[in-house]
């Protein structure tokens, strides 16, 4: 058989018309997005809403890791933290716009992220869990012991952020730059994910040894995977550090970490839509439980279990769509199964 | 310091009293005329952490702010205006501090008096300084607070340069040259603990062992320290950080001989770990231990037998069935501190209050408090207590 | 007659039992040669040290000529040596077309700014990959499956989709272990005709067989192993009248 | 010499408290592939709940030596810390047995947000560090030029105790074998006649117990507890049961006890403040050389 | 007396049919294939039988008690003893370990145990060789004498074994059908599902052929032998013969 001109699409359900269908959601979501800020003026919402979208290219980030190449990695948040730092340096005692700093910061993150991958990447899942945990908290008390840093108070004043000759300075500004962050780091995750690479990540996560088997230099991969991750921590932290005027270590810690993997499981491995809703979910959540008072992360707690135990593979697991369509064909195969089967009477007995 | 200040600011505090009672007279009389008015309550946001690992001191502030709040809301409020704190979570985590205040903004509140750890009350300052909004910290210590380039920040908290200095000066009194310090990690630790280095060093005495040690908040293990300590032959050793761990350690080093009966060396904590949960848990391990505090704060008062400290004490007992921190009193102040520059300027507009804050000058629970041009408290005095039979008492002599 | 590959005094040790010893193999270009020999004989340990899975502890192997002894897997089916599993491993999470394409991983575009982009270059790639890889799914059988997630795909219908991914790659040589274990005996007579269009195509087939009939009826090449060690080799027919082969492997003849 | 015998002492005394929490960690990460953030904070529950029932026993009592009180106190927080891990398992994690373990592991960490706050929002407990009723003596011994009290020997003793009976338990018991059956294939343990469900809950109430038990020797110990000292504690267990070969009973304890020393070294070497980062390097070293922690799994994989 | 029946049983998966009405029945000491082709849905008969999954609808009754609702445990306890497809043995204990293992369900006193290992040993000498190694390092043929020897340790009334045959060398086929065989005539009944249809009619009395969830065939296994229906089951054809 040669297939026709047409391209077989790679999700399988996607449908000329459910493609139509998706292209015109995310149309419609991202002219949502643009228009946000219109019918808001609180700078809380605004807020919370660029902190949002901040978690959202943290998870995009992490997602490549997990999500994609399956290692579980629990500092991300020192690759955000390196971002963060460098540009917090750069631009306080060497007076560096922002814009330039992000590519030391990008540098320093991908030094490191070699550093650290090349000699533990090939460890099972578990095991390399704790040592990028262990990253995480080294990185974090670097941060907290060197003077270069700013100790425990870290590094404050932090100029903002200026694009061209437009200076970023309102929650506004920050929600759409963050925006754009969110937007390209999706594309790139989508495009990833579409090419070689992102089908030798799924390999290596679902098997490794029979990835070797495709010719997946599966070490590589991984080390490639992580620093893409790496990468994006890296270019977020360069914004972060502008938008919050101030950064210290306590927003690298291993909760910080936690928090953007939550994010990832809670939307559902593996999944772009997944990782950027379970971002705005980990970052919404606890702010409307504020009424709470101090009993707002018990319920915030609660609301996680439950959400696990209801949906444990996430709200928007990978494949979603997939899933439900394999249950409608299913249900029709049956159907017509049950029309045309004549049951044939037991030999033995007749 | 002497014994002399020390009697002096029992009258001081006597003074207090007196002037919280004229606070409230004064004020009690805008109230008559305004009482039918009906004023809107003057909204203050309290971004203080109220979960994660610094909860328990958030609470213990906020508590403080509620109770100065509440007697000034008996007598009148603030010109007429019943005070009202807006208490948002800030779980000493910049990104939720700046939601908490961003919040506290749009809510319209007229001043803040709150904020705890320096690296989540930093990034809150640009927009409290952008709105024009007076911010009056009760515990947070570090220098950079007001030195970021944002006006109108002011701290109650002295500690930092008071706590090294007092500190040091007791060493050199007691001949003491080769002192071990060590602060926690946390941002309020390290600048006591670096400011106590150069004061030591400044007297002659030597920080041993290559400098200031840290130890994280999360650690309750100290033998690894104590040992250093040990082949060191440091016979001083000075703790920045909290009196949870300034239990725990005391307690290990009084096991290890290092203090106590046995013991050759003074271990003295700085004024975070003042705390009767530092008397109770340590027990007999803190008889013999010094600590330095900015004069009269709370939590020592029963001991000293400051008349306004007890009162704060008893009231505090009653109101929350539990006892104060060692920032409560500094809570209470913080307000006082508002509404009295209020009071001052007749208003409660934030620029007003910003002018009136600038200039004020008044006896508080904590002593003497004013603020320098960048909003340092000025002429707040230090006092070195001494843990005997289980109470703090005032240490002889002063050094 | 070349031989594509070939080993040479291969040995395997793992904790002090000898699972592979002094196994000397010719593998010639263009045949289609199974290895039969009793479970525990050796067999997929050879696999696994043909396609650098394991290290030997002596001797070498060699691919046209040159030793790709130390070379790691991943570089041995960059050469086109490309094998299936014993016990079937698909990527279950992920289509049946994409399993197909990860076999072609070699052949998609590397350039990491045209995937970014999107750009002109790594689209024909990919649209060129993805018509094969319909074409060797079609070629199995499995044309119709392509967008079902490998995981709910039965049994034969994996061990089919394995054999799409290796050819996709353009192999030189495939190496099936065990092709069809767990195929019912009817669906071996597919089996069977797969294989031989997939050796008419040029390709050298190795396999792995305890079905001695289909190796009877397909192979060019037989080496028999018995703990470790050829102890035969030769056409299918003599091979399976060599007493010592029926004594160590052939079952009694059943009714 | 005498400072290498020093940390080595201080070292192993650490251990034995990572490695007790460690053990219970490893114990049901080895089951359900969990890894149980929330395990360190049953470990503080069982502080508070050990506090609580203290308090109303004690009442009145010199606090210094109960050690009667104390054995059976400790035993009842046992049973009690242990009866609760199984609850958390039965309601949130056996409806998840089909979930993918990141799944499990961020209900793991929501339950770790509802232990510390829900202690946080109890009324006699809350934020305040609270003073544990029983302190221990400082009466001891010395060693090298450490002095070491009799309460720090009990806790190394009773450590090794409990470690030994888990050890034997998993090792050489047929309930230890269904264990280590249903780690490793639920399915197959099933069709033994194993009951995967009651060996799941059992697994979950040992680990449960042991964080009870060293829940209270640290409060006898460091004399005061706190919602959040769980945290920390969990964090260093899941090192030490890595460090030692997840999922391995022994190696849990000895990666406590290298861990412990590690640290304990480090900062000798290099000050505390970088205490964490040598113990974590170390871990790095390690696994570098030991892929699979000290003691390994012993699986023979078979391609 | 019959061992086992179902009657009308049904398994979906989600929405995805495993089986669907069916009607089967073994009785006391029989030997009984179940044939067909790859995910006509045998596993999943034998594992609806064993209690792995439950069947949504139908009855099944073991020596004349409904085993509906009760847990896979259970079952085993009582005498039906299910080895899975692929062996499943525990690779990280020892062959004496998953020997003893085999016994868990039934309880035996220590001393029972040891006895009962001692007689399953004689029977499979190739497992008292490798007593005290990981079962991981057996090779696939000895794994799956282990899986065979770890069921028979509860003495169970009912053994279910699925492709005992897979992966195996043609001597290893003789030896574990001889070894069923020999299962049999102890007095245990067998419930078997291969793929190899000629080996197992070979030893069975009767067999059931399934096709896409549904039995379309049952009967002696001599006539089904002969049977070019069967064939054609197995290529999905089945419903193309007139009746």
């Amino acid at each position: 058989m040669v297939v026709s001109g047409t391209m077989p699409p790679l999700t399988p359900s996607a449908g000329v018309g459910f493609r139509i269908a998706r292209r015109s959601l995310v149309g419609v979501l991202l002219i949502a997005a643009v228009l946000f800020p219109e019918f808001t003026q609180s700078p809380y919402v605004l807020g919370v809403a660029f902190q949002a979208e901040m978690l959202m290219c943290l998870a995009l980030g992490l997602n490549i890791v997990v999500g994609y190449a399956g290692m579980l990695d629990l500092g991300f948040a020192a690759f955000f933290a390196i971002g963060a730092y460098t540009t917090g340096i750069l631009s306080t005692k060497e007076h560096w716009s922002i814009i330039a700093t992000i590519v030391p910061g990008v540098a320093v993150a991908v030094v490191c992220a070699l550093i650290i991958g090349f000699p533990t990447l090939r460890l099972r899942s578990d095991y390399l869990a704790v040592v990028t945990l262990g990253f995480g908290e080294i990185i974090q008390t670097i941060a907290i012991n060197l003077n270069q840093t700013g100790g425990p108070t870290g590094i404050y004043a932090i100029p903002m952020l200026t694009i061209g000759s437009v200076v970023v300075g309102s929650n506004t500004g920050y929600y759409y730059v963050f925006l754009v962050l969110v937007v390209a780091f999706a594309l790139f995750s989508t495009r990833l994910r579409n090419s070689r690479l992102g089908r030798a990540w799924l390999c290596i996560r679902e098997d490794e040894d029979a990835a070797k088997a495709m010719g997946i230099n599966t070490n590589h991969y991984k080390l490639y995977a992580y620093v893409f991750g790496a990468v994006v921590g890296s270019i977020t932290g360069a914004i972060y550090a502008p938008a919050l005027s101030a950064i210290s270590p306590a927003s690298f810690g291993f909760s910080e970490s936690l928090l953007i993997v939550m994010a990832v499981a809670i939307g559902g491995l593996g999944s772009i839509w997944g990782a950027m809703f379970g971002a705005a979910v980990v970052e919404i959540f606890p702010e409307v439980f504020r009424s709470f008072a101090q009993a707002r992360l018990l319920v915030f707690g609660i609301a996680l279990v439950v959400l696990m135990v209801v949906r444990p593979r996430g709200l928007f697991p990978e494949r979603a769509f997939h899933g439900l369509g394999a249950r409608v064909r299913a249900r029709l195969a049956r159907r017509s199964a049950e029309r045309s089967l004549p049951v044939l009477g037991d030999m033995a007995e007749s | 310091m002497n014994r002399k200040s020390f009697g002096l600011r029992v009258i001081a505090s006597g003074l207090l009293v007196a002037g919280m009672l004229t606070v409230a007279a004064s004020v009690s009389t805008v109230t008559a005329a305004g009482a039918a008015k009906k004023l809107p309550p003057y909204l203050i946001g309290v971004p203080m952490p109220m979960t994660g690992a610094e909860a328990q001191a958030g609470t213990q502030i906020y508590n403080a702010e509620l109770m100065a709040a509440q007697q000034i809301n008996k007598h009148g409020g603030v010109l007429g205006h019943p005070i009202k704190l807006l208490e948002q979570d800030d779980a000493c985590d910049a990104g939720t501090a700046v939601n908490a205040v961003n919040l506290l903004v749009s809510k319209g509140v007229k001043a803040f008096v709150g904020g705890y750890c320096s690296g989540s009350v930093l990034p809150t300052e640009p927009i409290i300084s952008r709105a024009g909004l007076p911010y009056v910290m009760p515990a947070a210590n570090s220098p950079e607070l007001t030195t970021g380039g944002y006006k109108d920040m002011f701290l109650i908290d002295p500690s930092g340069s008071g706590d090294g200095a007092e500190a040091a000066a007791f060493f050199k009194q007691q001949g003491i040259t080769k002192i071990y310090i060590i602060d926690d990690q946390s941002s309020f630790g390290v600048a006591i603990a670096d400011a106590a280095a150069k004061d030591v060093a400044a007297a002659g005495g030597t920080v041993v062992d290559g400098g200031v040690q840290s130890i994280p908040a999360t650690s309750n293990d100290f033998s690894a320290v104590i040992s250093q300590i040990k082949s060191s032959g440091a016979t001083g050793i000075y703790w920045s950080g909290y009196f949870s761990q300034a239990a725990q350690f005391a307690t290990q080093l009084n096991a290890a001989g290092v203090i106590g009966p046995n013991g050759t060396a003074k271990f003295v904590v700085a004024d975070g770990s003042v705390d009767a949960t530092y008397l109770s848990a340590a027990g007999a391990a803190a008889n013999g231990t010094y600590a330095t505090i900015a004069a009269l704060a709370s939590g020592v008062g029963n001991v000293l037998g400051s008349h306004a400290d007890k009162v704060f004490n008893l009231a505090y007992r009653k109101e929350f069935k539990s006892a104060p921190g060692p920032y409560s009193a500094f809570g209470y102040d913080a307000i006082t501190a508002l509404v009295l520059a209020a009071k001052h300027v007749h208003s409660i507009v934030p620029k007003r209050v910003n002018a009136g804050l600038r200039t004020l000058h008044f006896v508080g629970l904590t002593g003497k408090i004013s603020f320098d041009k960048t909003g340092n408290r000025l002429g707040a005095t230090m006092d070195l207590l001494e843990v005997v039979n289980g109470k703090y008492t005032l240490a002889k002599p002063q050094p | 007659m070349t031989a594509v590959l070939q080993t040479e005094q291969l040995s395997l040790r793992f904790g002090g039992v000898d699972a592979l010893s002094d196994v000397s193999l010719q593998i010639a270009e263009s045949s289609l040669h199974a290895i039969i020999g009793p479970n525990g004989a050796g067999k997929t340990s050879l696999f696994n040290c043909l396609t650098g899975y394991y290290r030997p502890t002596g001797g070498a192997v060699r691919f046209r000529g040159s030793d790709v002894t130390r070379l790691d897997p991943a570089k041995v089916a960059g050469l086109g040596i490309r094998r299936t599993f014993q016990n079937i491993r698909v990527f279950p999470k992920m289509s049946v077309i994409e399993n197909v394409l990860a076999g072609g991983h070699l052949r998609a575009t590397p350039n990491l700014l045209s995937i970014i982009a999107s750009g002109p270059r790594f689209r024909k790639v990919e649209r060129q990959l993805r018509e094969e890889a319909m074409e060797s799914l079609d070629f199995v059988g499995l044309a119709d499956q392509w967008s079902n997630l490998a995981g709910d795909l039965p049994y034969g219908m994996r061990k089919r989709m394995e054999l799409a991914r290796a050819l996709i790659a353009n192999p030189v040589v495939v190496l099936l272990d065990e092709p069809a274990a767990g195929v019912s005996s009817v669906e071996r007579e597919e089996l069977s005709r797969v294989i031989q269009r997939i050796h008419s195509r040029g390709i050298c087939v190795v396999m792995i067989e305890h079905d001695v009939d289909l190796v009877m009826e397909v192979a060019t090449d037989v080496t028999v192993l018995d703990n470790g060690r050829v102890i035969a080799e030769g056409a299918p027919h003599d091979v399976r009248s060599n007493p010592d082969v029926i004594r160590a492997y052939m079952g009694r003849e059943r009714k | 010499m005498s400072l290498l015998l020093n940390e080595l002492g201080n070292g192993i005394f650490l251990g034995a408290f990572f490695g007790l929490v460690a053990l219970g960690y490893s114990m049901v990460y080895g089951i359900l592939r969990l890894i149980n953030f929330a395990h360190g904070d049953f470990f503080m529950v069982a502080a508070f709940v050990s506090y609580t029932i203290l308090g109303a026993v004690l009442v009145g009592h010199n606090s210094h030596g109960q050690w009667w009180t104390l054995l059976w106190v400790g035993v009842v927080v046992m049973v009690i810390t242990g009866g609760l891990n199984m609850l958390a398992n039965q309601i949130i994690y056996r409806p998840m047995r089909r979930a993918a373990i990141l799944s499990l592991m961020i209900a793991a960490i929501g339950l770790s947000q509802i232990l510390e706050n829900g202690v946080l929002v109890t009324p006699q407990w809350g934020a305040t560090y609270l003073v544990y009723p029983v302190t221990s003596p400082p009466a001891g011994f010395n060693l090298g030029s450490n002095h070491y009290t009799w309460a720090q020997l009990i806790i190394v003793l009773v450590s090794g105790l409990l470690a030994l009976g888990t050890y034997f338990l998993v090792g050489r018991t047929l309930l230890g074998k269904a264990m280590r059956a249903v780690s490793e294939d639920r399915i197959a343990a099933m069709l033994m006649g194993v009951n995967v469900d009651l060996v799941i809950a059992i697994v979950f109430f040992i680990g449960g117990a042991l964080a009870g038990a060293a829940a209270v020797m640290t409060g006898v110990y460091y004399g005061q507890i706190n919602y959040l000292m769980g945290f920390t504690v969990g964090l260093e267990a899941f090192t030490a049961a890595v460090l030692g070969g997840i999922g391995n009973i022994g190696g849990a304890m000895l990666g406590g006890l290298v861990l412990g020393v590690v640290q304990s070294i480090g900062t000798a070497v290099f000050g505390s403040e970088w205490a964490i980062v040598v113990a974590f390097g170390a871990l790095v070293l390690m696994l570098w050389f030991r892929p699979t922690g000290l003691l390994g799994e012993r699986v023979a994989r078979r391609m | 007396m019959r061992a086992l029946e179902l009657r009308d049983v049904s398994v979906f998966y989600g929405a995805v049919r495993g089986v669907e009405h069916v009607d089967l029945h073994v009785d006391e000491g029989e030997i009984v294939s179940l044939l067909g082709a790859n995910g006509a849905g045998k596993s999943t008969l034998l594992k609806a039988i064993s209690g792995i999954v439950h069947p949504r609808a139908g009855s099944i009754e073991f020596f004349g008690d409904a085993l509906a609702k009760q847990s896979a445990h259970r079952r085993v306890r009582r005498g039906l003893v299910h080895v899975p497809e692929g062996r499943r043995i525990f690779t990280t204990l020892t062959i004496a370990e998953n020997l003893e293992l085999g016994a868990y369900g039934i309880q035996l006193g220590r001393g029972e145990r040891a006895d009962r290992l001692r007689e399953v040993l004689e029977h499979f000498p190739i497992l008292q060789r490798h007593f005290d190694r990981l079962a991981g390092t057996l090779s696939g043929g000895e794994q799956q004498v282990l899986a065979i020897g770890r069921a028979m340790m509860s003495q169970p009334k009912l053994l279910m074994i699925d492709e005992p045959s897979l992966g195996l060398d043609p001597q290893k086929i003789d030896i574990v059908y001889d070894m069923l065989e020999e299962v049999a005539r102890l007095g245990t009944t067998v419930l078997l599902v291969e793929q190899n249809v000629s080996l197992a009619l070979e030893i069975s009395a009767r067999a059931y052929v399934l096709q896409q969830g549904s039995i379309v065939l049952s009967g002696d296994a001599s006539t089904l032998a002969e049977d070019p229906r069967v064939a054609d089951a197995y290529l999905g054809k089945v419903n193309d013969v007139p009746e």
